[in-house]
């Protein structure tokens, strides 16, 4: 039973990774309608920002919310200068940029940093928590509830603000938005910008984990495919929930079906996945929307 | 009473492909007019050039002031709504927010709670459904939807796009009746173009006749109707 | 003569002569191209014509390669027997995805097909028996027969050259009737096509398999051009790099594939030639580049030039 | 078959012979008499990109040589491409070396299943194909690739070694393994298997695995904690050691932890993991770790940060792959030297697998490079070293894998 309760932790613990650069791919999702490839190298390139301010002795609160600021800009200029272009353009044309985008962004953090990977801070106690027989990292519990704080903005943002609700309107229905006064190419803009913050929030939350170094991102962006595909590309609480449910399906798969162990433990993970998309085709919580032609 | 909108020689174009050649006319406040012709012959392309959705020249002026440089944004937050053909409506929001939608251009949140408790008035329906998302609405609620989006605009000037499109009779009437009472009750100004000129002429009083992107003939509705040439071509009796 | 017959008619005079002009080396280059010449046109009929995006076309590839080199590696199956053979059975594979794909669309369908993708390198890792694990498999490049004067790469060159010709031809006649027709008028507009009598499910996911069979073919072809096989030949990037080069050829358009093809092939080597401090970075710029100045893709921007050429100005 | 091969390796050892008493060797693609042509493909792009600094560092060794005047008189024309680790690549590029640009000999090409895919094409084209980049065991088969050389100490010598160690060391070992789910993790559990010989079914309580686009393996070490193991042998890349010893610490798992080669770092695998949790791993070495407090003063460190200064001064200094390129490069270096003025094919071969004793700078003391016709291995050599929370103590005798 221990074995299982810790299993079940330590899944919810790396579902929370998957989860925080799932609600990236979501934010830019809803406001956009565009699926960012990119989105796990920007947040790899902020944290390496976050990296060299660290090391040139700035605090660490002052770091984080500096690198959310400085991502922000950052997503706002390569909207404005590399998307907008093509933003008339068919969507796997902008799929294809955003390839482009993931490519230059991994491969001009290896020339700047080099490869070779960096440890980065936690600003959570080292010293793990015991529960009864289960032991949790520190950091752990801590990635947790920035993600869900995340996902509590997010979820106000949208509900609740205007500027949530022309970004959804303008991503859904561009021509409508604009006859209702919407700058559309601004809150693409702005959807850039929100989704790289919250990008650098994941990659920050990541890097002590995993170790910073310019392919820290590739797996968990797959994971993070896999969480937003599970919850619903539309749902950032879907989006969590999926990660979670991928980070433990997996490593009770792995702990308890011998004949396959630890060995399939990506494949069983993702056939879940799409066992569970051919009875909710929109993912568990996307919603179901008839498009009329 | 001056025009609230002009239009002078309009030419508009799809890519290199030239719609419209030099349209003209002119709307009083407070009227309804209608712009009738046969499919492709510019009648919706006149509302989109007057949003400033396509490329056009010629001049536009809208209350006296010139809006054919202006971005399409810049117009509707002068209080020129476009309900588009096809009704534009947000499947993905609920009717409500589809309606906040409507009311972004605005900055006086007093009036913008006015207007919500107006259109719901207008189309009770849609308070019933206002938690609900636009696209599981039927063809007609959808459409009073648009209408109500636009309203939430409080716009001096109400472009409609064929409202009746893909409607049951029925329901036709019902939001015809509707416009009528909005253009009675808060003075709207509305340029409607419809393909059912029988219902277009009922309710405007000016009309006028695109062909091929001109404009070939203009008057009060009660003159057009009784036109041989339209009633053959357009009434069909 | 129409202009683009007089193109095709070119572009198989160059296509013939070339062997006789080029090293082997240069030879094996374009044997690759057509090989994902070949995959694209694949990808391009399930994307391009009816509106299927695949992310993980990859893995019919390695279905096809693996196919091929366990046939020729454990039964000594000759390799003209292998390509067939692996097409065949991505048909039936690519079929049977194709089903459950029906649910799917747009986004879904495409993310699903990347799991499948990501899949294929544990799998082939699993059954080591077969696959021979993460060691792959070696084989040998085939002579020319009947003591052709022609070596290795020119051998294979023009077997794989027919095979092209042959999958083009088939494509051709497929799109351009009324099956092409169907495939568009369901991508277009789902509801009308059924309307007309369309058989949508049928048309998709034998779409699907078909698609999947030209994959397959040519990766039973790759696995004798490069003669070996391993798990790391055929991971995510092998996928994506179709998809970019199907969209950088241009959707919807047979002849894109070519283009498409050309650009996998030859570009990355440029992006290398000019930066090895960082080759990804000049090539995103391309990609970029490209999607900037051709946003319907190499084949899109032909069409456009050639109908500014020909339609007189106004 | 094999006597056909041998047969003609002594036609060609003989005609080596001969050939060293000729003047230059003109007709060597790729040498003439003010240059050698040398290829490598790296991966500089893609997921493997992190091994990409040696290819550049190889490069910068290069350099320094030619500066100083190259190697009896010839410069080094180094050509490296890039292969983002993908087999087709590197058939690919590895033919536009030998068939474009007619290089002499191909050297450290990185990756096993990269070098797999150009294995028999080298040996049929009879080009040497020599100090691959990889640990792979099949580079060390004359008999059946005369023209393929392995360098650094294989992945199954070093199982074994630890194996020996458990064997000798812990009493009632309960065996953990964790490796990566491909030719490199299976080679060290192949190599620690058999080292174990009988015992191992015995010994080895759970095996785990993962892949290298897992993004975490805490679940698999919250397993080998619950199968009661004391041995922890860990086959990770150095992004996964760091998780595993920092997770092993926190949730309080302390075994005898046998830590791969592939992660001695003490600046990126060891600091990361933070030092106190690091405590009393175990690993074998046979170079000179960089990050290493032990070797600040040392004369050969301090050669090597000057030679990285001045030749590849965008390299990381605290990246031992970067050492381990100057060590290489000074290996091929040597067996160039020692062809003289013969550099016909056949006889880089036979330098390359005629080196004595050499012993290079930032390999550990005592450490030397031996090849022969039939042996194929350059480094055969490892010490075990325990970690005491400041450096890498070496502990127990060389161990040599050539003398069993």
């Amino acid at each position: 039973m221990d074995i299982f309760l810790q299993q079940v932790v330590s899944g919810i613990a790396t579902g929370g990774i998957y989860a925080s650069l799932a609600l990236a791919l979501v934010m830019i999702y809803q406001a956009t309608d565009v699926v960012n490839f990119a989105q796990g190298e920007m947040a790899m390139f902020s944290t390496y920002l976050a990296w060299s301010m660290l090391n040139a002795g700035v605090p660490y609160w002052v770091t984080f919310f500096a690198t959310v600021a400085l991502a922000f800009l950052l997503g706002l200029v390569i909207e404005r200068l590399v998307i907008r272009p093509v933003e008339s353009a068919p969507i796997l044309s902008i799929v294809i940029v955003t390839l482009g985008l993931l490519v230059i962004h991994n491969s001009i953090a290896g020339w700047i940093w080099s490869y070779i990977q960096k440890p980065f801070p936690s600003p959570f106690p080292s010293r793990p928590v015991h529960m009864g027989p289960i032991i949790v990292g520190a950091h752990d519990i801590g990635e947790i509830s920035v993600t869900l704080i995340v996902l509590l903005l997010l979820f106000a943002f949208f509900r609740y603000t205007p500027v949530g609700l022309a970004m959804r309107a303008a991503a859904h229905n561009p021509v409508s938005s604009r006859l209702s006064g919407i700058r559309v190419s601004r809150m693409l803009m702005l959807g850039w910008g929100l989704a790289a913050a919250f990008g650098a929030v994941a990659g920050m939350m990541v890097a002590p984990i995993v170790t910073l170094e310019p392919n820290m991102m590739g797996g968990i962006q797959i994971y993070a495919f896999a969480a937003a595909t599970l919850g619903g590309f539309t749902s950032p609480g879907g989006a969590v929930l999926g990660g979670i449910i991928v980070g433990v399906a997996e490593n009770l798969v792995g702990t308890y079906v011998r004949f396959i162990g630890t060995e399939l433990k990506l494949t069983v993970a993702l056939a879940i996945i799409i066992i569970v998309l051919l009875v909710r085709p929109r993912g568990l919580f996307g919603r179901a929307v008839v498009r009329r032609v | 009473m001056s025009a609230i909108l002009e239009v002078e020689n309009l030419q508009a174009w799809y890519g290199r492909t030239q719609a419209l050649h030099g349209v003209s006319f002119s709307m009083e406040p407070r009227g309804i007019t209608t712009i009738l012709g046969a499919n492709g012959a510019g009648k919706t392309t006149t509302l989109r050039a007057i949003s400033a959705m396509i490329r056009t020249a010629g001049t536009i002026r809208f209350d006296g002031a010139r809006i054919d440089r202006k971005a399409t944004e810049d117009i509707v937050a002068l209080g020129v709504a476009h309900v588009p053909q096809g009704r534009g409506t947000f499947m993905e929001l609920t009717v409500e927010e589809n309606l906040r939608v409507g009311a972004w251009a605005r900055r006086d949140r007093s009036g913008v709670a006015e207007d919500f408790d107006r259109v719901y008035r207008l189309f009770p329906v849609l308070l019933q459904r206002r938690r609900q998302l636009a696209g599981t609405l039927s063809g007609g609620e959808q459409q009073m939807l648009a209408v109500g989006r636009g309203l939430m605009l409080r716009p001096r000037l109400l472009l409609l796009d064929e409202p009746s499109l893909g409607l049951a009779p029925l329901v036709v009437q019902e939001i015809f009746a509707i416009l009528r009472r909005i253009n009675q009750e808060s003075g709207v100004t509305i340029l409607l173009v419809e393909q059912n000129a029988r219902l277009a002429l009922a309710l405007a009083d000016r009309a006028f006749l695109i062909e091929t992107g001109r404009v070939v003939m203009s008057g009060a509705s009660a003159e057009l109707t009784s036109d041989d040439a339209i009633r053959r071509a357009y009434l069909g009796y | 003569m129409s202009a683009p017959t007089i193109a095709v008619l070119v572009a198989a005079v160059i296509a013939l002569v070339l062997p006789f002009m080029l090293s082997n080396f240069r030879l094996f280059q374009f044997t690759q191209v057509f090989i994902y010449a070949i995959a694209l046109l694949g990808l391009n009929m399930l994307t391009g014509f009816n509106g299927q995006i695949s992310l993980g076309h990859g893995a019919f590839f390695a279905v096809g390669a693996y196919t091929g080199a366990i046939m020729m590696d454990r039964w000594n199956v000759p390799y003209g027997w292998t390509i067939p053979v692996g097409g065949l059975l991505c048909l039936i594979v690519g079929f049977l995805f194709g089903i459950p794909a029906l649910r799917l669309e747009g986004l879904y369908l495409a993310l699903a097909t990347f799991a499948l993708a990501l899949a294929v390198p544990q799998i082939l890792k699993y059954f080591e028996h077969w696959t021979g694990g993460s060691q792959g498999i070696v084989l040998t490049k085939p002579a020319a027969p009947f003591g052709l004067p022609l070596s290795e790469d020119q051998w294979f060159y023009f077997v794989t050259l027919v095979v092209l010709f042959v999958m083009f031809v088939l494509a051709r006649n497929l799109l351009s009737g009324r099956i092409g027709r169907a495939l568009v008028a369901i991508r277009d507009n789902p509801l009308a096509a059924e309307a007309m009598g369309v058989n949508k499910a049928l048309y998709k996911s034998l779409t699907f398999g078909v698609s999947a069979a030209y994959t397959g073919v040519a990766g039973a072809l790759s696995a004798v051009a490069i003669a070996f096989v391993a798990p790391d030949s055929f991971n995510i990037l092998l996928s994506i790099s179709l998809l970019t080069g199907s969209v950088i050829g241009g959707l919807a358009s047979i002849s894109g594939a070519i283009y498409g093809a050309l650009f996998i092939q030859f570009v990355p080597n440029w992006a290398q030639d000019i930066s090895k401090a960082a080759p990804w970075a000049i090539f995103g710029l391309f990609l970029i580049v490209f999607m900037y100045v051709m946003p319907y893709g190499i084949a899109g921007a032909l069409r456009l030039v050639w109908n500014r050429l020909t339609r007189p100005q106004g | 078959m094999n006597v056909m091969r041998r047969v003609l390796m002594l036609l060609l050892v003989g005609t080596v012979g001969l050939a060293t008493a000729l003047p230059a060797g003109a007709q060597t693609p790729g040498v003439t008499s003010t240059e050698i042509k040398i290829g490598n493909t790296n991966p500089y792009s893609g997921p493997a990109s992190a091994y990409g600094t040696i290819g550049k560092a190889l490069g910068a060794y290069f350099k320094k040589i030619n500066d100083e005047g190259g190697i009896n008189g010839r410069k080094i024309n180094y050509i490296t491409y890039d292969d983002s680790y993908a087999p087709p690549k590197t058939v690919e590029m590895v033919r536009r070396l030998v068939e474009q640009d007619q290089v002499a000999l191909l050297f450290q090409t990185l990756g096993t299943p990269t070098n797999s895919a150009i294995h028999k094409y080298m040996n049929g084209k009879q080009v040497p194909h020599i100090f691959v980049a990889t640990g792979a065991t099949k580079w060390n088969d004359p008999k059946n690739f005369p023209w393929t050389m392995g360098w650094q100490p294989n992945y199954q010598i070093e199982g074994r070694i630890y194996a020996q160690y458990v064997l000798k060391n812990v009493k009632d070992a309960k065996v953990g393994i964790l490796y990566q789910n491909d030719d490199y993790g299976k080679d060290y559990r192949k190599g620690f298997l058999d080292g174990l010989g009988e015992a191992a079914k015995r010994v080895v309580v759970l095996e785990q695995t993962y892949e290298v686009t897992d993004p975490t393996i805490d679940s698999q070490i919250v397993n080998l904690k619950n199968s009661g193991a004391n041995v922890f042998f860990n086959v990770t890349i150095p992004k996964f050691a760091v998780q595993a010893i920092k997770k092993s610490h926190d949730i309080g798992w302390k075994p005898v932890h046998l830590l791969n080669n592939v992660s001695s770092s003490l600046g990126t695998t060891l600091k990361p993991a933070g030092l106190e949790a690091s405590k009393g791993l175990i690993t074998a070495l046979y170079m000179k770790e960089v990050t290493d407090p032990q070797w600040k003063n040392d004369k050969a460190y301090l050669d090597w940060v000057a030679w990285m200064k001045k030749y590849y001064p965008e390299g990381a200094l605290d990246d031992q792959a970067n050492a381990y390129a100057y060590s290489v490069a000074a290996t091929l270096v040597q067996a160039l030297k020692q062809c003289g003025n013969d550099l016909s094919r056949q006889n880089i071969m036979k330098q390359a697998a005629s080196l004595k004793n050499l012993e290079l700078p930032m390999l550990l003391p005592g450490i030397k490079i031996n090849t022969s016709a039939t042996d194929f291995a350059p480094i055969e050599q490892e010490q075990l070293a325990k970690f005491n929370g400041e450096i890498w103590q070496v502990f127990g005798e060389l161990i040599d894998a050539s003398k069993k």
